[in-house]
């Protein structure tokens, strides 16, 4: 697996897929999408790098720490869901702003707690690979 | 009268602690139950002016279950009795055990017991009254076991709860449809409901499960062998409970409930048979016993069949006799035992054939033994007298077979005469032999006041009955009839046929006496077979018990995980067969099936699942076999698809893939497919087969079912103008029922944390 | 390689611009496509004032991905005759071509290039980096050195003169 | 179409618990995986399917939004498809350590945790 | 109907039949990497069939299922590869 | 059916023999190198005629974007994932057709040995 | 707002100890102040509960019956309540009893996600937000039961997540088919729309997959396997709680659903309901007499009791219910205590062999009394909280003419008591160990030092202790509750108003 060819390839995979999977989540609220599936789709090349070469690897070229990505997500859901708290309503209620960003469009609360979800699923699934893909587990 | 119950149980608590200051402590142990005791006597002219007292104390109200305490004569009666002996025998008893380290956890049982049975005989609540039945159970399970290091105390102790503890189960069934039969579980409310159980349907079922429950506790046959196992307790323990309270409370309980439980003729019937059985096989017992407590424990149990028996005859002078009786009893039985404690205590035995000549050293045991056997011979003027003569007169008295029934009541008599020349004689008046034991010296006074007070209270009682006895139990019986009396109490009642029945008793039993070594010789050729079969039985029923329950549990519980799953989904199959059968809901459906058509292009799906399971099955290569799998999840992904479900497709795309891809990862350190000396069963074929054949046709009917959701109607309305989405599915995932997502992806951290866990601690913790 | 991206993204944002502008124009992909590469043209013509090495790579570029199209043609037209016909008149053959290329991207590429042509495959490069082992289904009458010339300029060549 | 749906949920139902009584690491992990499937696949087409009406509002659906798909259970299945590969994970994992642990290739042999333990000495 | 859509129902058809064909080549192998390309081609197959399935159902969302489907595809064969590195290793 | 969807029509058409030809070819090529080199990149041809067939007929550009992706992605990672596994394939020595000349190869080795025995 | 108060605490508790993964003495303040924190929460929804009625709260505002309806009746607080007292006494134990590897490997984030699924599960009002939130308290369960990878945990755990596995897809096809049935997924809804429904038997029909699914939850004959399997395998703390806590959610479902919703065919559903639990009862209880170690015999009791519960709802009476609730309240509290215990008297003997144990009567009275309290109560020796528990549903068999059941009640009774003085027997009154008598004889306050020592595994049992015997000497307060409790499970008109803001 080791080979030159994935190793070259790989670099501009990985930022493509980020890109492609942000496109995937903003889309989401509109279209087919959102944040577990954009979370996935982000960190397919770095779970290809892995399983490739090594974990270790992986978290040294890459600078990745899933596990914080994972809880940083579930923080980032939770939170998004109690903004409303200090406007006095219920928890998960949604805010809107009143104005829209320019590339991103309207980011209310749904859309920070899909991006929670997005860096939950994105951790996860980068922990569980680089678990796996530890060769020596035995 | 709550607080004083309360003052025992905290006395109790407080037991070990106070034991640590020796004297002072007692002292302060028995100066409260003498406190306690005055109180009660304090209670005496009230009652007899009143009539009763009644205190009451709220507790599950909802459930009709008060705290209300009833003092009438009765229940005075049995409180006085039950305060004055304990407060002998706690004196006796710091004594008897001096020196013990656990003497402190002693006290406290014993006045656990105490206040649980003062509890038991104040409490006017039937349901109040079995928590107090219970606590005395309970705490005679800790004082029977209170030589807990021995196997022996252990097992009698468990077998006398468990025994007790059954019949308490009986009982409160009983006490629950009793309940339901008169409204309340008051008891002076239900005495008051007159004819209540005359033609209730319960009343069969009342007076059974009652009767179960007071046999057990006042060991009647079948349930008695329990008491003389229960002898492993220190003798003190034996005296207080075993003679003169704890197995009295059912006595108690008949004579508490009786005038409602007379009116059925079948509780008088059973109360005959199973008292008459007991007197008679408890009398022999204790005539073939040598261990004095053996003895002892015998006579106590024939000397409750007595007070059973007489409850069964029901007539005043019946019960009349039987309070009388169960005074002197308590009183002689109660000496007894106490003497068999400074005799084990002095001698180190109570055989009987081990001892003799004991009166040299000890003249004061001698007398007090003398009186107490005395009292149990009924000679004049001790109380036994007066109970023997009334019991006879009473039985006399019985309608229907009287001969027969004084017949028995004389015969264990008999029995009981010579018992008790043979303690007295044997004991203390025979020369000794050369493999006796002999004590030293007599017992300190601590030990020898109880037996004393008791066996003079008996000769001055029944000097005196008039005087001593008039006011209480003048009070105290017509709360067992139910009805006012007037009792004649004298203890003279001249020459007449039933005193000569008691000189013949006398003579008998001497005769019997005289005689006992080549009766007994006789009697062990004869084996009484009933009496050994309870015990037995007992045994029989725990070890088949344990047995039954060992190859049960190994049957059913048998660590097979595919017997697991497969008994789960044949359950499953069964029900939902029933229900269908049950409810025909299959031949609707059926109906419907016909006229669909059945070939487009889902068949694919269909054909490409098919193919892949049969691969599954039949590959041996793991990688294959996942690939298969794969193709599975995307041809389900593909009708999601079609089913207009792009996200949900998407979804089941990438999990699919994941799941499986990682499952590929781990695989090599996974065992292979190939498993040669498998054979799967055909059974797991079948369960397989119809489980299928049961989620199709489910599939069916659920599919079948016209429905519109007026949930689907807001979704898509509010999606774009609540949830600033189009994408509905989205909007419901993060705003809708954005908590279903929490949750969900909480499950993912979960795992996570889950996978680190198994795949980083490679230690082994215990 | 900024350049290109910049230019790319520029002609991108041009061609929304224009048709944020001139609405009557349609929204149809072919006309944004037309666009699109009308306005990156331009921009392309513009770097020969400041970027000559842009300017001469785009064409090559292109090139190279005619030349790719061509060969996938015809490589698929071979395929789906042997597909269809018996197979045993093929001549597959392992090829160990010493590559002129060097750098990670070159090599890359060229194998890439050699695997997306049907009938030839990129199997592994040597420990190092100077020798391609390539799979090829149509040898010509068995003459490998013919094969290797070819490669050396095809796509070899045009690889080596987009990256150098 | 209703009977062909139902088959396919029938016999992954069938086959996943036949996967499972296997007494096979690996097979117990498919069954996990294939029943999961079905379960979920039944959540989401017993609640009714619509064809080629994905619960995305346009202009053009936005007229007649009673065409579309209810995107209630989609947004179930999904859910529970989350769900559900936790789970398959952590199944996967933990029969991976069973083994690793354990070293037996027979789920049979999964039974001292039942077993009951005679004593040594026996009392009472 | 459309002779167009006609033509896309044929095509798909055809497209189906492809995948039989891939399947029964994943079915007999005969080795590993065999079953490797022929998933391959076969999810190339998927994503024809979605895109087309796209026109004839007018839902155009199904595209980016396919769109998804193209980069998983990728990272299953990648597994694949690795195991059969990993067995090859044992 | 206008000129579009004929165009379309057409691309898609030719795409889907295409690849059909490619299963055909995976059925009946007599190794997995042949197979791998000839069947799976026919499909690149196969699914670029059909995308764009598909492309053409929506016409629209956020559509025509995606296809675009689509292309791409298989574009790049089909060839590298064909790449590793053959070379899984040639690693674990998955064999030749019988017919196929390794003398070039063979030749390689033998000069290795040599240089190792010369070593 | 203050329905959602617990389950924020948990959660942002669970999350920060993630975040301070590899610094376990943070997580440790973290965990005990979340969990206090959560009592208090508890008490004040109970109080809030008990004197206002009962209180809703819809997730982000949504009406219902379209979004999640967060609901607490009386029912739903108790549990929270109970469920926030045992997780104070497990915490506090666990941090003696909890060795520092599982302590590094995220035990106390697991363990407040258990806790916030459990809190869920009781609060929600939604059918599929019950399914997210058993699966959050299932799959940390998982975690929590195979945390440390001991042999028979990791034995026990195959079994555990397996079945409870096929609990959960049984549970998505029940979800499915009530969806389709009804089209709704709020519970208040449901009970509603099940009254107008034509198909009794499609709505039998899911209620068969509910009944199953939280069978296997619950532990009922035949369903139970899994927790004898597993239950006594992981450290005290966990199998406390889980012995206590996670099979009384499937216990509560069941009474929710067959209260709430089911309710359309008692004669077939509650009578099978009624079987079920006499088996539950007898079969658990034969599995309790023959086991020998410690912890087993009280999973099979579990099971046992299980039974009891279910028999109060079969029966189906406002006072059955009650002792059904009554019953689930004392079994937590008792039966975690049971199991903390048996940790005691491991760690003074080193087994959990009752065979192997012995001495404690001796040597350590306060245990002894302690575990007095819970055995017997468990055995329901009155006054204690079981007997109670047991009175009531025995009062309401007797007066619905369920003789046999009551019967059975009455004997699995009189067993659990056979095997609680096996145990008492056993391990408390037979004779110390050598090695303990040696200890005894060696050190010098052996004893006294043992119970300084190990005062964070007491404290707890203590305070589990006292309130069993504050329930048996005045039951009167949750009585009340539990009645109060039972008239609105069994008159939902009150629950239903208040989901469904209907007046
Ligand atoms: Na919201
Ligand atoms: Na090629």
């Amino acid at each position: 697996m080791k080979t030159l060819v994935l190793e070259t390839l790989l670099k501009p995979l990985v930022p493509l897929f980020i890109v492609f999977a942000l496109y995937m989540f903003f889309r989401g609220h509109n279209h087919p999408g959102g944040g577990f599936i954009a979370g996935l789709i982000a960190v397919i090349p770095l779970m290809i790098h892995a399983i490739a070469f090594s974990p270790n690897k992986t978290v040294a070229v890459y600078k990745v720490k899933p596990f914080f990505l994972a809880t940083g997500g579930l923080l980032l859901a939770v939170i998004s869901g109690m903004f409303s708290l200090i406007k006095g309503s219920v928890f998960m209620a949604s805010l809107w702003p009143e104005n829209e960003m320019p590339v991103f469009g309207k980011i209310g609360t749904p859309i920070l707690f899909d991006l929670g979800v997005f860096l939950v699923v994105a951790g996860f699934v980068l922990k569980v690979t680089f678990l796996f893909a530890e060769k020596d587990q035995k | 009268m709550a607080e004083v119950l309360i003052f025992i149980f905290v006395l109790a608590v407080l037991a070990p602690f106070l034991q640590r200051f020796h004297r002072i402590g007692l002292f302060l142990l028995s100066s409260s139950l003498l406190g306690v005791l005055v109180y009660f006597v304090g209670l005496v002219q009230p009652v007899l002016e009143k009539g009763s007292l009644e205190y009451p104390y709220q507790w599950a109200n909802e459930l009709g279950v008060s705290l209300n305490f009833l003092v009438d004569g009765l229940s005075l009666f049995f409180a006085l009795l039950i305060l004055s002996f304990g407060l002998l025998i706690l004196i006796y008893a710091s004594s008897y055990l001096k020196g013990d380290p656990k003497i402190g956890r002693f006290y406290m049982y014993f006045l656990f017991f105490l206040g649980s049975m003062l509890g038991l005989v104040l409490a006017s609540n039937l349901i109040s009254l079995f928590v107090f039945w219970e606590l005395t159970s309970f705490s005679s399970y800790l004082l029977i076991g209170y030589y807990n290091q021995k196997e022996k105390s252990r097992k009698a102790a468990r077998q006398a709860l468990l025994v007790t503890g059954l019949g308490g189960l009986a009982m409160l069934a009983g006490f629950v449809l009793l309940g339901m039969a008169g409204g309340t579980y008051e008891i002076p409310a239900l005495l008051d409901n007159a004819g209540l159980l005359e033609n209730h349907p319960y009343t069969q079922a009342i007076v059974l499960l009652i009767s179960f429950g007071v046999f057990t506790k006042s060991a009647q046959f079948p349930f008695h062998f329990w008491l003389p196992n229960a002898m492993e307790a220190p003798t003190p323990v034996s005296a207080y409970l075993h003679s003169s309270t704890m197995v009295k409370a059912g006595i108690y309980l008949i004579f508490r409930l009786n005038p409602l439980l007379t009116q059925s003729e079948f509780w008088k019937d059973i109360l005959l048979i199973i008292g008459a059985i007991t007197l008679l096989v408890g009398a022999v017992e204790a005539f073939r016993s040598d261990d004095l407590k053996r003895v002892l424990a015998y006579t106590t149990i024939s000397a409750l069949g007595l007070f059973v028996l007489m409850a069964g005859i029901g007539s005043k002078d019946a019960l009349k006799a039987a309070f009388i009786y169960l005074i002197a009893h308590a009183l002689y039985k109660g000496g007894l035992f106490l003497v068999t404690g400074i005799l084990d205590h002095k001698c180190g035995t109570r055989n009987i054939s081990d001892l003799a000549e004991v009166r040299k050293k000890m003249p004061l045991t001698a007398l007090a033994t003398g009186l107490a056997c005395a009292s149990m011979v009924g000679l004049i003027p001790l109380l036994g007298f007066l109970g023997k003569e009334m019991v006879y007169k009473a039985s006399l008295s019985f309608t229907s077979w009287n001969w027969g029934m004084m017949g028995i009541v004389m015969l264990s008599n008999v029995f009981f005469v010579a018992i008790a020349f043979k303690i007295f004689i044997a004991l203390f008046l025979q020369p000794s032999k050369d493999k006796t034991t002999q004590p030293v010296n007599e017992a300190s006074i601590w030990m020898l006041i109880a037996p004393l007070v008791m066996g003079f209270a008996g000769l001055f009682i029944g000097a005196f009955p008039e005087f001593s006895l008039k006011s209480i139990s003048g009070s105290a019986v017509p709360s067992i009839l139910g009805s006012p009396l007037e009792l004649d109490l004298s203890l003279w009642h001249g020459f007449n046929f039933i005193f000569i029945l008691s000189l013949a008793t006398i003579a008998i039993g001497f005769i019997l006496f005289l005689g006992r070594t080549r009766i007994l010789v006789w009697m062990s050729k004869i084996k009484i077979p009933f009496e050994s079969l309870p015990e037995k039985g007992y045994q029989n029923v725990v070890e088949g018990l344990q047995k039954w329950a060992n190859s049960q549990t190994r049957w059913i519980q048998n660590g097979y995980l595919r017997n697991y799953i497969s008994i789960f989904i044949f359950v499953f199959i069964v029900l939902v067969t029933f229900h269908v059968i049950r409810s025909g809901l299959i031949f609707d459906e059926l109906i419907k099936l016909g006229s669909q058509d059945i070939i487009n292009n889902k068949l694919i799906i269909l054909f490409l699942v098919v193919v892949t399971l049969v691969f599954i099955f039949l590959s041996k290569s793991q990688l294959m076999v996942v690939a298969a799998i794969g193709i599975i999840g995307y041809s389900i992904a593909l009708s999601y698809t079609m089913y207009s479900a792009p996200d949900v497709a998407i979804t089941q795309f990438l999990a699919e893939s994941l799941s499986l891809i990682l499952l590929i990862l781990i695989a090599p350190q996974l065992p292979g497919l190939v498993n040669t000396k498998l054979k799967i069963k055909g059974r797991y074929l079948l369960v397989s087969i119809l489980f299928g054949l049961v989620m199709t046709w489910v599939t069916l009917m659920g599919m079948g079912v016209e429905k519109s959701s007026p949930l689907k109607d807001y979704f898509l309305k509010n999606s774009i103008l609540e949830g600033k989405g189009a994408n509905a599915v989205n909007v419901i995932l993060v705003d809708f029922r954005a908590l279903d997502t929490l949750g969900e992806i909480s499950v993912l951290a979960i795992t996570m944390v889950g996978i680190i866990s198994l795949l980083k601690v490679s230690k082994i913790n215990p | 390689m900024m350049v290109y991206l910049f230019n790319i993204l520029a002609a991108v944002f041009f061609t929304f611009f224009t048709h944020e502008v001139y609405t009557e124009i349609p929204h149809t992909a072919l006309m944004s496509l037309s666009l699109f590469l009308g306005y990156y043209g331009v921009l392309w013509l513009f770097s020969w004032f400041y970027n000559k090495r842009h300017f001469k790579k785009v064409p090559m570029a292109i090139g190279l991905f005619l030349f790719y199209i061509k060969e996938l043609w015809w490589a698929s037209l071979k395929v789906t005759y042997d597909s269809l016909t018996p197979t045993h008149h093929m001549k597959p053959g392992v090829i160990a071509y010493p590559m002129i290329a060097k750098s990670d991207i070159e090599i890359t590429l060229l194998a890439n290039f050699i695997t997306l042509t049907p009938g030839s495959l990129s199997i592994d490069i040597s420990e190092d980096r100077s020798i391609l082992y390539i799979h090829e289904t149509y040898i010509q009458h068995g003459d490998i050195p013919k094969y290797k010339e070819k490669l050396r300029n095809g796509f070899e060549k045009r690889i080596l003169e987009i990256t150098r | 179409m209703n009977l062909i749906v139902a088959l396919v949920i029938g016999i992954l139902f069938g086959s996943s618990i036949y996967l499972m009584l296997n007494r096979n690491f690996f097979k117990l992990i498919l069954g996990v995986i294939v029943f999961g499937y079905a379960s979920i696949y039944f959540l989401f087409v017993i609640s009714g399917v619509t064809q080629n009406n994905p619960p995305l509002i346009r202009e053009e659906t936005a007229e007649n939004l009673q065409k579309l798909a209810d995107p209630l259970p989609q947004a179930l299945t999904l859910t529970a498809i989350v769900i559900g590969i936790g789970v398959q994970l952590f199944v996967i994992v933990l029969l991976k350590k069973v083994y690793g642990v354990l070293k037996i290739e027979d789920l049979d042999e999964l039974q001292s945790t039942d077993e009951i333990d005679q004593p040594k000495n026996k009392e009472e | 109907m459309s002779i167009y859509y006609l033509l896309l129902t044929l095509a798909i058809g055809v497209l189906f039949i492809g995948v039989m064909l891939t399947m029964i080549r994943f079915l007999i192998g005969p080795t590993l990497p065999d079953r490797i390309i022929s998933l391959d081609l076969l999810s190339s197959m998927l994503i024809g069939i979605l895109a087309l399935y796209s026109i004839v159902s007018g839902v155009d969302s199904t595209l980016e299922v396919a769109l998804v489907l193209s980069l998983i595809t990728f990272l299953g064969t990648m597994v694949f590869a690795n195991y059969l590195i990993e067995k090859m290793k044992k | 059916m206008g000129i579009r969807d004929i165009i379309s029509a057409g691309l898609i058409l030719i795409g889907v023999v295409f690849m059909l030809l490619a299963a055909i070819g995976l059925i009946r090529f007599p190794d997995f190198y042949i197979r791998n080199s000839a069947s799976t990149k026919a499909a690149i041809l196969g699914l670029g005629l059909i995308l764009l067939g598909t492309g053409i007929y929506y016409n629209q550009i956020l559509i025509f974007v995606e296809l675009s992706a689509i292309f791409l992605f298989i574009f790049l990672i089909n060839p590298l994932a064909s790449h590793i596994v053959a070379r899984a394939a040639f690693k674990t020595k998955v064999p030749f057709w019988k017919k196929t000349n390794l003398d070039d190869i063979k030749e390689l080795e033998k000069k290795e040995k040599d240089k190792k025995k010369a070593d | 707002m203050v329905l959602f108060n617990p389950i924020l605490i948990l959660i942002l508790a669970a999350i920060l100890c993630m975040l301070f993964w590899v610094k376990p003495q943070i997580q440790k303040i973290i965990t005990i102040s979340a969990i206090f924190l959560f009592f208090a929460s508890a008490v004040r929804l109970t109080y809030l509960v008990t004197t206002e009625g009962i209180q809703t709260v819809q997730a982000g505002e949504w009406p219902s019956p379209f979004g999640i309806t967060f609901v607490a009746d009386t029912f739903s607080a108790l549990m929270v309540l109970v469920t926030s007292l045992v997780s104070v006494a497990c915490i506090i134990y666990a941090l003696e009893n909890i060795d520092k590897s599982r302590k590094a490997k995220g035990f106390y984030p697991i363990f407040l996600f258990m806790i916030f699924g459990v809190t869920g599960a009781f609060l929600t009002g939604d059918v599929f937000n019950l399914y997210v939130w058993f699966e959050v308290m299932l799959v940390s369960s998982f975690v929590l039961i195979s945390l440390g990878s001991g042999k028979a945990q990791l034995e026990g755990s195959v079994k555990y997540v397996i079945l409870n596995f096929l609990a959960s897809c049984f549970f998505l096809v029940g979800v499915g088919l009530l969806y389709k049935i009804t089209g709704t997924l709020n519970m208040a809804a449901l009970s509603v729309k099940i009254k107008e429904v034509e198909e009794p038997g499609m709505i039998t029909l899911s209620a068969l997959f509910f009944f199953l699914s939280f069978g296997i939850k619950a532990a009922l004959f035949p369903l139970f396997f899994w927790l004898p399997a597993s239950y006594h395998t992981p450290p005290l703390a966990i199998s406390g709680l889980m012995a206590g806590l996670l099979t009384k959610v499937g216990v509560y479902a069941m009474i929710r659903f067959f209260t709430l919703i089911f309710t359309h065919d008692t004669a077939f559903t509650h009578q099978l309901l009624l079987i079920v639990a006499g088996l539950t009862m007898l079969v658990g209880v034969l599995g309790a007499i023959a086991h020998n170690d410690f912890r087993k015999i009280l999973s099979f009791h579990i099971i046992s009791q299980i039974g009891y519960m279910i028999m109060g709802l079969a029966l189906f009476t406002p006072l059955a219910l009650a002792g059904a609730i009554f019953y689930i309240i004392h079994h937590i509290i008792v039966k975690t205590n049971l199991f903390l215990i048996s940790g005691l008297t491991k760690s003074i003997n080193g087994s959990f062999q009752i065979k192997s144990n012995g001495g404690i009567y001796d040597y350590f009275p306060l245990i002894s009394v302690l575990f007095v309290v819970a055995a017997f109560s468990l055995a329901g020796i009155p006054p204690l909280s079981g007997f109670w528990a047991k009175f009531i549903l025995v009062k309401a068999g007797m007066e619905i003419h369920q003789e046999v059941i009551v019967g059975i009640s009455l004997l699995v009774g009189l067993l659990t008591l056979f095997s609680m003085t096996k145990i008492w027997t056993a391990v408390f009154w037979a004779k110390g160990t050598k090695k303990l008598e040696m200890l005894v004889s060696s050190e010098n306050h052996f004893q006294n030092s043992f119970l300084k020592e190990k005062y964070l595994m007491i404290i707890p049992v203590i305070f589990l202790a006292m309130i069993t015997l504050w329930i048996g000497f005045f039951p009167n307060l949750l009585l009340d509750l539990a009645i109060q409790a039972s008239d609105q499970l069994i008159q939902p008109d009150d629950y239903i108003n208040a989901v469904l803001k209907r007046n």
